[in-house]
C-alpha cells in the first residue's frame, strides 16, 4: 500500500510540499499505522476530465488535502505562437477548450482584429454571435452531460449529447468541421451562412427549451441531486474575487461579472439577455446558473437571427497581417469563463508574445480550496462543476 | 430432523404426482420430456440402484436434487446473462440509444459473445496481491448468491429444490456471507480504489442487512412461518398479498434490497466516477464475470425473496382455474419470473434514471430512515395484529377467525389491515422519521440552505470592513 | 527538357519561421531577388509577397501607444509613487503603467486595497522576455480588473535575468497558480510565494521555454532521455497496404 | 439582475406532500419510462432528434456529411486537360501552421501557343494527414483552387506511413472501405 509518511507538514498555505516526491514511495507501516492514505486519481480516471491528475489526501474518506498535477496535454501553444503568423495561430486556439473551438476562436481573432484596428462587417459580427452562443450551449450540455454522469446519472449525458449533437451538425454545414472548428478568420469569416442555416437554428431552438425541461425534470428536484449538490462546494463572492475566478462559477456565487455585459465586445450590446446569478455559491448554484445561461443564449440567438443584416462577412484585411507595434489585451465570455489573449506585436508578422488567459486553468486552482473538507465523491463533483477541460489547463 | 421432514414431503408430493398419469400421455412434447425428466428419472434411479423403495436416500437426496440444482443454474445463469443484454437494452432505450445490435439479431447472441470473450481474456493478477485470496474472492462471492437459488420457490410443488422450513432465515444468513468475497477482493487486490470499494460495500451491506432484515418482519407476523413456501401459502390463506398489509415494509424491503444488491442508486462500491470501478478494479476476464454474476443473481434472488414475501409469489389471481397439475406448475413458475423481472425492471429503471448517493448519505438513509421505518413498521403492524384477533383470543375488533389451524383474516379484517398500512402506518412511520431527522445535515436542504445564507452574511459583514489586512 | 532542372526541395519546418521572418522585413530586397529570374529565389519568400498588394513596403504605422493623460487615479498613483511609476501609457484604451521592481508589490497592495480603485481580481499575471534589453530582460505583466469598478488596469514589473520579482500570491490568491506558470515558462523566481514548483513541466525538465534563447525544436534532451524508453521497433511491411483507385 | 430562483428556500405544504409522496423521484421515471416505451413502437430513424431512439448505425447508414466539410486533402485536377491546376507557388505550404505539406517543382520550359515561358512545375507534392489539423487554411491560400479538403473522412490506415500522401494519391483518392453488413 501506498501510505502517506506522517512527517509531511503543511506549510503556510497547508500544502504539502514535495507531494510529488513522497506519494511513490513506500512507506514502512500498514495502514492502519498511518493516519492518511493518500490516493491518486487520475491521470486516468472516469471522472477527471481528462488527464488531470489529483493527488488526494485522505483521512477515511474525508479530503485532508489536495494537490492538481497538470502538464500532460501540454504542447506549448504560447511558444508555437511566436513562430507562425498571425493568421496561422487560430486553428491552435481550436484546440485548447476543445468543447468551446468557436469562442476560442473569437477571442484571438478579436484580439487580433482590435490590435489591427480592422472593423467587421456587421453581418459577420452577428453570425460570429450566433456562432459563439451555439457553442456556449454545446459546451454547457457536454458540461451538464459529465456533471451529472460523475453525480451517478448517465441517462442525462446522452440526452445532452443528443442535443449537442445538433449544435455540432450546424457547425458542420456552417464551417465544415464539428469540434475543432477553426470558425473565424481574421477580419471576419471564411464562408457566409449557408441557405438552410436559419431555418436549422430555429428548429433546433424551437427543440431545446423543452429538451432542458426534460433534464431539469431529471435534475433539479432530484432529492438525490439535491443532497449531491446543495452545500457542496460552497464559494463566498469575496473568495471566488480573489481566487480569480471568472465564468459560471463566479456568478454561482453571485457576482455580476459577464464581460458580455461588462465589457461588451462583438455585437452582444445590440441583444437583450440577463445575466443568470447564483446565491449561494454552491454545487447546486452552479448548476442553475449553467442551466439558465443556456436559455439566455436561447434568447440571444433568436434575437441575431431575427435581426441579421445583409452585407459582407470579411473586412478588407491584408493578406499579410502585420499589426503594429504595440500590445492588448482581448477577452471574451466563453462558456468557461473568461479567456483572453494578450498579444504583444513587435510590427513583424508573428506575434512576439501571445499570451493565453486560460480560464480553466485558473479556476481549477480553486479545486483544492473547495474540496477540502468533502468526501471523495464530493471532489468528483466539483471537479465537474468547475468545468474543466485539460486542452485548455495544460495549452 | 429437519431433512427427514422435507424428506418425506418431497416424497409425498413426489408419489402423488407420480400416480397423476396425465404427463405419460404427452411424453413426445417439449413439455413431457421435462416433465418426464423430472418426474421419472427419480424413479429410474431408484431402480437403477434397486434399493427398496420406501429407502431410496441417494435417489431422494443426492441425485434428483443435482438434476434439480444442474437445471436451475443452467437456467439462472443463462437467465443472468440475459439480464446483462436487458440491462443494456433498457438503458439504451431510455437514453434514445438502439444498445447491442450486431451479434445476432438485435444483438440477443451478444451474452454469448461477451461469455466467450470473457473465457478468453486475459486472466490478470496484480504483482502483489494476495494471490490466494484474490482467486478465492470472486468464487465466494458467487456462490454465496447461488446457494440461496436452492430454497427459492420457483413454482408450485416440485419446482423447489429444497423447501425448508427456515427458508428466509437461510437465505438472509448465506446471501450476507456474499460482502465477505468483496472484503476480500478489495483487500487482496492491493489497490486503494479496490480497498475503498471493499470497506464501502462491507458498511453498505451490513447496514442494510438490519433494514431488510427488519423489513420482513411485518410480513411474517401475517404468515407466521419461515418456510418460502409456507409464506406464499398463508397469502393464498389469508387472500391478499402482503404488499397490501406492509405497504411501509415493502418499500424499506425494496430500498434495503437495492442497497444491498449495491445496484443505483446506491452502487457506492463500485461507484465508476470516484472508484473506477470499486472492489472489482484489479480484476479481468472471467474472474470479474464472476462478480458481475453475482450481482445480478443477488438481483434475482432478492427480487424472488420481494415477490415470495410481498407479491404472493407464484400466485395470481385466476391461477387456480388450472387444473391440471402439470400445467399448473409450469404456469406458475412464469408466473413467479414474471413478477421477478417486473421487479428486475424497476431496477434496471431506477438505474439509469437517480444519481448516486453519496456515502454517508447512504449510510444516513440506511440507519435513520431505513432502520427506525423497519421498526416502526414491526411495532405498528404488532398493534394493528393485536386489535385485529378474534375477541376470543383478546382481540378487540375480531377482525380475524380460525380457519383450519391458522388465523385469517375475515373480509373487514383485510380491509382493516390494508387501511391501517396505507392511512395510518405511513403518516405515523413519517412523522416519526421527520422527527427523527428533523436535524439531519444532510437531508434538510431548507436548513442547510438557511445556515448557508447566514454564513454567506456574516462573511460578507467581515468583508465590507475596511480592507488591508488582506494585503499581505 | 530544360537543362536548369533544379527541384527546390521543401525545408524541414524548423526553417520557415525564419524564412517567412525575413519576408516581412525584408520585403523589397526580396523582391529584388525574385526579379532576377536566374537565381532560384528563396524558397518560401517569394511566394508569400506576391499575393499581397503592391505597395508591400511596411509603411509605418502611426503608433498606438500615447501617454495617459487627465486620468485622476493614475495621477494619484504617480502621485504616490513618483518616480517608481517609470511609465503611464495606454495602447488602444488599456492602460499600462510600468513600475520599478522594488515598489510592484507596494503599487499591488495599494490598487487592491484603494477605496475607490478596488482592484480585487487578478485577472491575469505573466511575463514577456526582451532579451534585447539590458538589465530589463524579463517584464512581469499583470492584469487587474475591478469589479466594483469595471475597469482594467495592467502592471508591468522590468527584471533583470535572474532577479526575484515579488509575489502577489498573497494579495490575490488566484495568483497563486499564474506566478507558477511564469516560473515554469521563465524561470522567474517570485519571492514569498508559498508554492512555487514547476506546474505545467516535468519537476526536472531542463530549461524555461517560453525564454527567447530557447528553440521551438527541441524534442530529444535529457529529459525524454531519462524518461522516454526508446525502442526499435520492426515494421512489418506486409501490413502497408495503401490502395489506389477510382474516387467515388 | 435577477438571480437565479433556488426552490429549496421555501416549503409549501404542497411540497412537502411531494416530497413524501417521492413526487421528484417519480417525474424523472416517467421521462425516462417515456423514452423505454416510445423506444419500443417507434420507427427509428438515425440522427433524428425528434425520435426516441438517436442512434445513427455508422457502417450501415451512411451519415450525411456537409458540402464544406474538411476532411481528405485532394489535388484537383483540370476537367478538360487531365493536368494538374497546381502551379507550384508553395503558398499552401506556407500557410499551413503544422508544416505538413511539401511542394516539390521545377523550372522548366513551358510551350504555350507561340510562346515558350519558364515556368514552375509540380514534380512532387506530399501531404502528411497524420499532422494535419484540416483548418483549411492551405485551401484558402490556393489560388487555383486546386489543393482541395474534400467530404471523405474515413482516413484510417494500418501504418503510420499511409499517412504520407503522395501526389499520385492526392490527386485519385484513397480507396478506403466501405463496410457492408
Amino acid at each position: 500500500m501506498n501510505v502517506a509518511p506522517n512527517n509531511q507538514i503543511p506549510n503556510s498555505q497547508g500544502l504539502v510540499k514535495g507531494m510529488h516526491e513522497q506519494e511513490v514511495e513506500i512507506a514502512p507501516g500498514t495502514l492502519f499505522d498511518a493516519e492518511e492514505m493518500v490516493i491518486n486519481m487520475g491521470p486516468q480516471h472516469p471522472s477527471t476530465h481528462g488527464v488531470l491528475r489529483v493527488i488526494l489526501k485522505l483521512d477515511g474518506e474525508t479530503v485532508r488535502d489536495l494537490d492538481c498535477d497538470i502538464g500532460y496535454l501540454h504542447r506549448g501553444v504560447e511558444k508555437i505562437a511566436e513562430h507562425d503568423t498571425y493568421a496561422m495561430i487560430t486553428p491552435y486556439w481550436d484546440r485548447l477548450d476543445y468543447v468551446a473551438a468557436v469562442s476560442n476562436d473569437l477571442c484571438y481573432v478579436g484580439g487580433v482584429e482590435k490590435l489591427l484596428g480592422v472593423e467587421v462587417p456587421r453581418r459577420a459580427e452577428y453570425l460570429r454571435v450566433i456562432l459563439t452562443e451555439l457553442q456556449r450551449i454545446a459546451s454547457h450540455l457536454l458540461w451538464l452531460g459529465t456533471h451529472a454522469i460523475d453525480i451517478g446519472a448517465v441517462t442525462v449525458l446522452l440526452y445532452a449529447f443528443r442535443e449537442r449533437e445538433e449544435i455540432l451538425k450546424i457547425f458542420e454545414d456552417f464551417i465544415g468541421a464539428r469540434l475543432t472548428a477553426h470558425a473565424f478568420r481574421i477580419g471576419g469569416l471564411w464562408w457566409d451562412a449557408y441557405p438552410e442555416f436559419d431555418k436549422r437554428v430555429r428548429d433546433f431552438l424551437k427543440i431545446l427549451p423543452g429538451r432542458i425541461d426534460e433534464y431539469e425534470t431529471l435534475l433539479n428536484a432530484n432529492r438525490i441531486w439535491l443532497s449531491r449538490t446543495v452545500g457542496i462546494g460552497i464559494l463566498p463572492a469575496d473568495e471566488a474575487i480573489n481566487l480569480s475566478l471568472t465564468g459560471p462559477v463566479l456568478r454561482g456565487s453571485g457576482v455580476n461579472y459577464d464581460l458580455r455585459k461588462a465589457q461588451p465586445y462583438s455585437a452582444y450590446p445590440e441583444f437583450d439577455f440577463e445575466i443568470p446569478l447564483g446565491e449561494n455559491g454552491d454545487t447546486y448554484d452552479r448548476y442553475l446558473v449553467r442551466m439558465a445561461e443556456i436559455r439566455q443564449s436561447i434568447r440571444i440567438i433568436e434575437q441575431a437571427l431575427d435581426g441579421l443584416p445583409e452585407g459582407p462577412v470579411m473586412a478588407k484585411v491584408p493578406k499579410v497581417i502585420k499589426p503594429p507595434v504595440g500590445e492588448v489585451y482581448f477577452s471574451i465570455e466563453a462558456p468557461k469563463g473568461e479567456i483572453g489573449v494578450y498579444l504583444v506585436s513587435d510590427g513583424t508578422t508573428k506575434p512576439y508574445r501571445m499570451r493565453i488567459r486560460p480560464p480553466a486553468f485558473i479556476n481549477l486552482q480553486s479545486l483544492r480550496r473547495l474540496s477540502i473538507g468533502h468526501l471523495v465523491a464530493d471532489v468528483v463533483a466539483l471537479i465537474g462543476t468547475i468545468d474543466i477541460v485539460l486542452g485548455e489547463v495544460d495549452r | 430432523m429437519m431433512i427427514d421432514e422435507c424428506g418425506t414431503e418431497r416424497q409425498s408430493v413426489l408419489r402423488s404426482s407420480i400416480i397423476n398419469s396425465q404427463f405419460i400421455n404427452h411424453q413426445f412434447n417439449m413439455l413431457g420430456i421435462l416433465t418426464t425428466l423430472m418426474f421419472v428419472a427419480p424413479e429410474w434411479v431408484r431402480r437403477w440402484t434397486k434399493e427398496p423403495r420406501g429407502n431410496a436416500f441417494w435417489a431422494e437426496f443426492v441425485l434428483w436434487p443435482l438434476i434439480q440444482i444442474l437445471l436451475v443454474l443452467f437456467i439462472v445463469l443463462t437467465i443472468v446473462a440475459y439480464l446483462v443484454y436487458l440491462e443494456r437494452k433498457v438503458s439504451a432505450f431510455i437514453q434514445a440509444r438502439l444498445g447491442p445490435m450486431r451479434v445476432g439479431p438485435w444483438g440477443l447472441l451478444q451474452p454469448a459473445a461477451d461469455g466467450l470473450k470473457l473465457l478468453l481474456k486475459e486472466d490478470i493478477i496484480p504483482l502483489k496481491a494476495d494471490k490466494a485470496v484474490f482467486q478465492i474472492a470472486p468464487i465466494i462471492s458467487v456462490v454465496s448468491a447461488l446457494v440461496v437459488l436452492a430454497v427459492i420457490p420457483w413454482g408450485a410443488a416440485w419446482a423447489t429444490i429444497a423447501n425448508i422450513n427456515i427458508g428466509l432465515l437461510f437465505v438472509l444468513a448465506v446471501s450476507s456471507v456474499g460482502v465477505l468475497g468483496l472484503v476480500l477482493a478489495g483487500w487482496s487486490s492491493n489497490s486503494k480504489y479496490s480497498l475503498l470499494g471493499a470497506l464501502r460495500s462491507s458498511a453498505q451491506m451490513v447496514s442494510y442487512e438490519i433494514g431488510m432484515g427488519l423489513s420482513i418482519i411485518g410480513a411474517l407476523m401475517f404468515a407466521r412461518t419461515l418456510s418460502m413456501s409456507g409464506i406464499i401459502d398463508a397469502q393464498q390463506a389469508d387472500g391478499v398479498w402482503y404488499v397490501f398489509f406492509q405497504p411501509i415494509g415493502f418499500l424499506v424491503y425494496m430500498v434495503s434490497a437495492l442497497g444491498e444488491t449495491n445496484r443505483a442508486p446506491f452502487d457506492l462500491p463500485e461507484a465508476e466516477s470516484e472508484l473506477v470501478a470499486g472492489y472489482h478494479t484489479e480484476y479481468s476476464g472471467f474472474r470479474w464475470a464472476l462478480f458481475f454474476m453475482a450481482e445480478y443473481t443477488g438481483m434475482i434472488v432478492t427480487s424472488a425473496i420481494a415477490v415470495t414475501l410481498f407479491l404472493g409469489g407464484w400466485q395470481f389471481p385466476g391461477l387456480n382455474l388450472i387444473t391440471n397439475k402439470t400445467v399448473f406448475a409450469f404456469v406458475s413458475i412464469g408466473v413467479f419470473a414474471a413478477k421477478i423481472l417486473v421487479l428486475i425492471y424497476l431496477y434496471m429503471w431506477f438505474r439509469w434514471t437517480w444519481p448516486r448517493y453519496r456515502y454517508d448519505q447512504l449510510m444516513d438513509l440506511g440507519w435513520k430512515w431505513m432502520i427506525p421505518a423497519g421498526l416502526a413498521n414491526i411495532v405498528l403492524t404488532g398493534i394493528w395484529y393485536v386489535l385485529a384477533l378474534p375477541k376470543s383470543q383478546g382481540g378487540l375488533w375480531g377482525f380475524m377467525a380460525l380457519k383450519g389451524d391458522r388465523l385469517v383474516p375475515t373480509k373487514w379484517g383485510i380491509a382493516y389491515f390494508v387501511a391501517t398500512g396505507f392511512a395510518v402506518t405511513i403518516p405515523i412511520i413519517w412523522i416519526v422519521l421527520a422527527s427523527i431527522n428533523r436535524r439531519s445535515r444532510d437531508f434538510n436542504l431548507h436548513a442547510q440552505r438557511q445556515l448557508q445564507i447566514k454564513l454567506r452574511a456574516e462573511r460578507l459583514q467581515r468583508h465590507s470592513e475596511p480592507a488591508g489586512e488582506s494585503a499581505s | 527538357m530544360s537543362d536548369e532542372e533544379k527541384v527546390t526541395p521543401p525545408d524541414p519546418s524548423g526553417d520557415q519561421p525564419q524564412q517567412s521572418e525575413t519576408s516581412g522585413e525584408k520585403s523589397p530586397q526580396s523582391a529584388k531577388t525574385e526579379a532576377s529570374a536566374d537565381k532560384p529565389a528563396p524558397p518560401r519568400a517569394a511566394p508569400s509577397d506576391k499575393p499581397s498588394p503592391p505597395k508591400a513596403a511596411p509603411a509605418k504605422k502611426p503608433s498606438i501607444t500615447s501617454e495617459i493623460a487627465g486620468d485622476p487615479f493614475i495621477d494619484k498613483i504617480k502621485e504616490t509613487f513618483g518616480l517608481a511609476i517609470t511609465e503611464a501609457v495606454q495602447t488602444l484604451g488599456q492602460q499600462i503603467l510600468r513600475v520599478n521592481r522594488d515598489r510592484y508589490l507596494e503599487l499591488c497592495g495599494f490598487l487592491h486595497d484603494n477605496e475607490t480603485a478596488r482592484f480585487d481580481m487578478c485577472t491575469d499575471l505573466t511575463a514577456s522576455h526582451w532579451p534585447e534589453r539590458s538589465g530589463q530582460e524579463f517584464e512581469v505583466v499583470l492584469l487587474l480588473y475591478s469589479t466594483p469598478n469595471n475597469r482594467r488596469i495592467r502592471i508591468k514589473a522590468p527584471l533583470a535575468d535572474g532577479e526575484a520579482c515579488p509575489s502577489v500570491s498573497g494579495i490575490w490568491a488566484g495568483a497563486n497558480w499564474m506566478e507558477r506558470e511564469t516560473f515554469d515558462m521563465f524561470g522567474i523566481k517570485f519571492d514569498g510565494h508559498p508554492d512555487l514548483r514547476r506546474i505545467l513541466l516535468p519537476e526536472d525538465w531542463p530549461g524555461h521555454p517560453l525564454r527567447k534563447e530557447y528553440p521551438i525544436e527541441y524534442r530529444d534532451n535529457e529529459w525524454t532521455d531519462k524518461h522516454i524508453e526508446y525502442r526499435e521497433v520492426d515494421y512489418d511491411t506486409s501490413l502497408i497496404d495503401v490502395k489506389y483507385g477510382e474516387r467515388k | 439582475m435577477p438571480a437565479v430562483k433556488t426552490t429549496i428556500g421555501r416549503r409549501t405544504l404542497g411540497e412537502v406532500i411531494k416530497r413524501l409522496l417521492l413526487f421528484d423521484l417519480f417525474k424523472g421515471l416517467f421521462v425516462t419510462f417515456s423514452y423505454n416505451w416510445r423506444a419500443l413502437y417507434e420507427k427509428r430513424e438515425g440522427g433524428n432528434p425528434n425520435q426516441a431512439i438517436y442512434t445513427e448505425q455508422y457502417p450501415l447508414e451512411r451519415p450525411r456529411v456537409s458540402e464544406r466539410f474538411r476532411g481528405a486533402p485532394r489535388l484537383n485536377l483540370d476537367p478538360e486537360t487531365g493536368q494538374t491546376l497546381c502551379i507550384a507557388c508553395d503558398l499552401c505550404a506556407l500557410a499551413c501552421p503544422v508544416d505538413c505539406i511539401e511542394v516539390g517543382s521545377i523550372r522548366r520550359e513551358v510551350r504555350e501557343g507561340e510562346k515558350v515561358n519558364k515556368k514552375k512545375v509540380l514534380t512532387t507534392f506530399v501531404f502528411d494527414t497524420s499532422r494535419c489539423m484540416f483548418c483549411n487554411l492551405c485551401s484558402e491560400a490556393c489560388p487555383t483552387d486546386c489543393l482541395e479538403l474534400t467530404q471523405s473522412f474515413e482516413l484510417a490506415v494500418y501504418h503510420r506511413s499511409g499517412f504520407r500522401w503522395d501526389r499520385e494519391m492526392l490527386e485519385k483518392g484513397i480507396d478506403y472501405v466501405r463496410y457492408a453488413k
